[in-house]
């Protein structure tokens, strides 16, 4: 079958702006993206976190994995950058095949 | 004064604060003891839907007082005013930016529900009556404290290459989960009355003071491990300001409710309000509104330092201070 | 008439109504508030068991009637024949494809556990007894409307590449947890009567209106989002459909009530049923059996448009035409 | 002996076995049925809490027996004792290695808090009383058997590659959430007393039943889900020993129960604890510490065979038994 | 350490499908796969699902992960495209490496 | 923007090891991870879980994400391959990109 090569965005980003996040890259026409939930983790500063037992957003963070066309991230990547550099959050990106390539 | 230690000890060993003490032993110790996410939310929104429900029903029986208007609006001046003396206080005896301090200053001016829970129970167990209402005043002293402190931040917030206005921001507060529950339940339990609180009672009367010490416990392992973790992020002084604050906010809240001449139970509301600080609310604001401020540090003092005060020490201590100011 | 009116205006400010208007109007508002997702099951999952329990220690208690056993047929018979009066309408007032209407019509002729318990908490308010076994006429309508649904689209089906049979769906079906929970608390209530239902009422008869209201409220939520994303989905038609049919449904509910001799709670609630759309069960069906069909249309539907509908006004309606047909 | 059969028949059809009858018999046919993990973790740290607080709580009212100290003695021994003879009954009857007849051991000397729960709730249907400081002796039993279960496996311990001390198990298991829960509340209930208790029982005491019924409708779901995934795992002389053993320990039990005059109720919980099996704490320790060893074996064995045993025939025995040897 | 080259294999699939589609991997002898759960997400037909508040199934993602072998995912990757492709649903295929080359 | 090569380190990994296995990573000074819960899995050893209704962490999976290094990676690897070949887990890992690369 053919498939054609595509970007895997994964950021990982405080819960308190996640909603923000979303509404930005809708207003990017980004066209896909899930949620993912974590449990607990560690980073850069030392801060341990976990989900257990909390009422709260902040201090927790979210995943989010997002399916997209090389060309159209190179378009929005610095915003976006800009968005979660400013916020506890990082940002990956790795290489991946689909099969409908003119969805992404 | 021989009455307040027979309060605070009294107060030392409810089952409220044993359970608390438990949680922040164990996870001091390491326990694995917890409960899951969705747990400590669904009991959060329990007793958010209870107090505010019965606040209203409150209000449906015995009437709208003129005393209402007033003390919403000294409710939210104190929210206001508090951030202002805490950011003063925080400049002048610690080390911490600007920025941090503003972040701290805004969790205090606003207020922690769990504790104003554990004071209406802590009234209830002495059989002191208190209005309804100050339900819908705890609904109203959230906001004000944090847009005082993004005014206290002004300068850094004007330092940030723009990035287009942020309207969102304030609906996002003022629309926040805990704020509807507890606003929606007050006018439903207020419009229904207490036909509506008869139905309803099975759930949110009966077993209140059980799900309470659940939570306190859930409160009690995420304090404890926030401290374990975080401890480190807080100077003395730091520490130090979270143990007095409260005392100036009760004072002042305290103070307040004598004024306007709030029932002995309202007074000690007022000075609970007053004297809590936000860890569920405020802090996820100011993430949004001031992401430069250090998380670790605000979080940690307002529930691992400010929130064990207050319900140790702090509630018997307003109850206290409000029956010699109220008589009762 | 004017009772009409006196009973729908007592619904309307019934503490039920009211948490699932504020719901409702949260969502629309964009509010943060929500339950998390295991809340949102445990508590119909608990809603399950209590009517479940209920309706079987009732029919301990009373003995079965001659009527159970007709009854239960009539329910199958509704199940089955609401969905195509519903396909009828769908195909000739709207412009929806034969797919979108199999679906939705499923929905119609299937039910909503979460209406049937409002009626039968509105009945309770109002003093009005039913037959326990109403619990398992709802049970068994909940499968033949997706049969049916299944017949309306063979041509659709029959146009698929053959992908091996789906022995699976069938069984998936008749064994889906609300029918086993709600079925088998039934058959424990019946088997342990009385003294089983002294032993459990502690947790499925004190707090059961309060948890109806939470949950009341996290639907009102859930639905006031999904009408916020997806109202755009349902042509004015459509929505017309969503408000008409449960009228059309609950008067032949009614009649058959009514005709079958039940008492005047039997045949309201036999009317909600049959004027309810489910909106878990069948949908989760659908997806596999004809994923052809937009889920946004039939969810948005039963959810956002009849579910409402049923539970403002259809439920105080049912009860007055109960009330007409069957005496009172 | 025609009471044994009585009680038996009674227990049968109780709620709570039906329950788990349904739960057992919806995952063998494979119905979706299932609740969230956050529900079932908080229904489970809810047991804990009630049946540790009402125990602390009757230790408040009765004071202490010069027994609870033997008592806690004799259970720690039994801990101790019982994988031993499950050890050997292990390596002669079946063909199970020696860590996989190790990591069975620790099981079947450790303890099953719902099985304990089920028992007190079987004893409270016949009016029979016991020592409120059994609560303390379920605690103590969880450890001992897994130190003995290291021991017993010490030769394949021994044989892996040094990978640094493992301070931290002993601690992880000393403080496991559920035994800081369980004593955290028995504490708690036993400072507190009765008035403590009169402030939590409508939270612990109401819907305690309809709880445990819930809870024992998760497990049979997840027994039976076990049951079905990973019963091939288990030989039959394996099964058999998951029938016997708990008839072996729960001799025992009663036996040290009666030599140290226990109240029957007392003994038969000190019978109950020795004939239950871990299906918590222990599994979890033993993939940290005996990694080598099959977990679909023992939890298939301790949760499928030996849990449903004891609430189904186990409980009833030990009672009968119980009142045999300590009069009733 | 020798490592040996695998495919990952993602699949975003709306939950009510899950068991199926899980049954079909079983039945073509997949050596292992993990469920991930989604908490909300946004796709191409612009739908937006949450997962809170929700009792129901349908409407909702689930996300499985799948470390296999190239030649066996080839064997069988048409199939379990028709299966996704049939459904709401997305696979994205990229490359990672894994020690026991033999046991995937 | 100028990105920097890492890897990507994804362990699924039995429950009742994962606070060993974190105070492994940070014991090895691991710049950062999160953990993602994980709802139901199949292995190799043909076991099938599922976290549904379950109260306990034995037999239960969960995932770790690592965004690390690969020089870094490499001085641990083994150590860590060792810790999770003794329990019931798998390692696998994969290319990705980053933009802060000094934070890794
Ligand atoms: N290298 C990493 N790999 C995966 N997750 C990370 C990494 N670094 C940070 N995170 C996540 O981001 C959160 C915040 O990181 P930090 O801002 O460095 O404290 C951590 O708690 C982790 O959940
Ligand atoms: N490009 C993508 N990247 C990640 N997830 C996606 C992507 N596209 C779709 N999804 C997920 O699949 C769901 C359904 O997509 P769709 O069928 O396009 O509405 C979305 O709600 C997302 O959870
Ligand atoms: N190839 C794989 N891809 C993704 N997850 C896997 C894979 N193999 C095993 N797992 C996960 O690891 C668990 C244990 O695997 P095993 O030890 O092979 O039984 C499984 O239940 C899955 O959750
Ligand atoms: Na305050
Ligand atoms: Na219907
Ligand atoms: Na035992």
């Amino acid at each position: 079958m053919q498939t054609y090569p595509k970007k895997r965005v994964e950021i990982f980003i405080e819960a308190p702006v996640l909603n923000r996040l979303l509404q930005f890259l809708s207003d990017q026409d980004v066209t896909g993206y899930t949620v993912l939930p974590a449990l607990a983790g560690r980073g850069d500063s030392d801060r341990v976190w976990s989900r257990e037992g909390q009422v709260g957003d902040a201090g927790r963070m979210v995943a989010i994995v997002m399916i997209i066309d090389e060309a159209k991230l190179d378009t929005l990547f610095d915003r976006l950058y800009a968005m979660v550099a400013r916020q506890i959050g990082i940002i990956a990106v790795s290489d991946c095949t689909v099969v409908r390539g003119e969805r992404f | 004064m021989a009455d307040i230690f027979a309060l605070a000890g009294a107060n030392l060993i409810s089952p409220m604060v044993l359970f608390f003490a438990l949680g922040f032993a164990a996870a001091l110790a390491r326990s694995d003891l917890s409960f899951p996410e969705a747990a400590a939310k669904t009991l959060s929104l329990y007793l958010l839907f209870a107090i505010g429900f019965k606040g209203g029903a409150g209000v449906a029986e015995h009437g709208i007082d003129l005393k209402l208007g007033l003390t919403l609006g000294a409710g939210a001046v104190l929210s206001a005013a508090i951030p202002l003396i805490a950011f003063g206080i925080l400049r002048t005896v610690t080390r911490l930016s600007l920025v941090d301090a503003a972040a701290i200053a805004a969790h205090y001016g606003s207020i922690s529900i769990v504790t104003f829970v554990a004071a209406t129970s802590a009234l209830a167990s002495r059989g002191i009556e208190y209005e309804g209402y100050m339900v819908a005043v705890a609904a109203i002293m959230e906001t004000p404290a944090i847009l005082v402190a993004l005014w206290l931040a002004r300068s850094v917030i004007a330092e940030r290459p723009t990035m287009g206005s942020d309207g969102g921001l304030m609906r996002e507060i003022a629309l926040n989960g805990s704020i509807v529950m507890l606003t929606g339940a007050f006018i439903i339990g207020w419009i229904t009355g207490p036909a509506g609180l008869a139905e309803v009672s099975g759930l949110i009367s009966d077993p209140f003071k059980g799900v309470l010490c659940l939570f306190l416990l859930d409160m009690g392992l995420v304090a404890g491990r926030g401290m374990r973790s975080s401890a480190r992020h807080l100077a003395p002084p730091v520490i130090g300001f979270g143990l007095i604050m409260p005392l100036i906010g009760g004072t002042l809240g305290a103070l307040t409710g004598a004024l306007l001449g709030l029932s002995p139970g309202g007074v000690a509301l007022l000075a609970t309000l007053s004297a809590s600080a936000s860890y569920i609310a405020v802090p996820a604001a100011m993430r949004v509104a001031l992401p430069e401020a250090n998380p670790s540090i605000y979080l940690t003092l307002s529930l691992g330092v400010t929130f064990p005060f207050n319900l140790v020490l702090g509630i018997p201590l307003y109850i206290a201070l409000a029956s010699m100011l109220a008589g009762g």
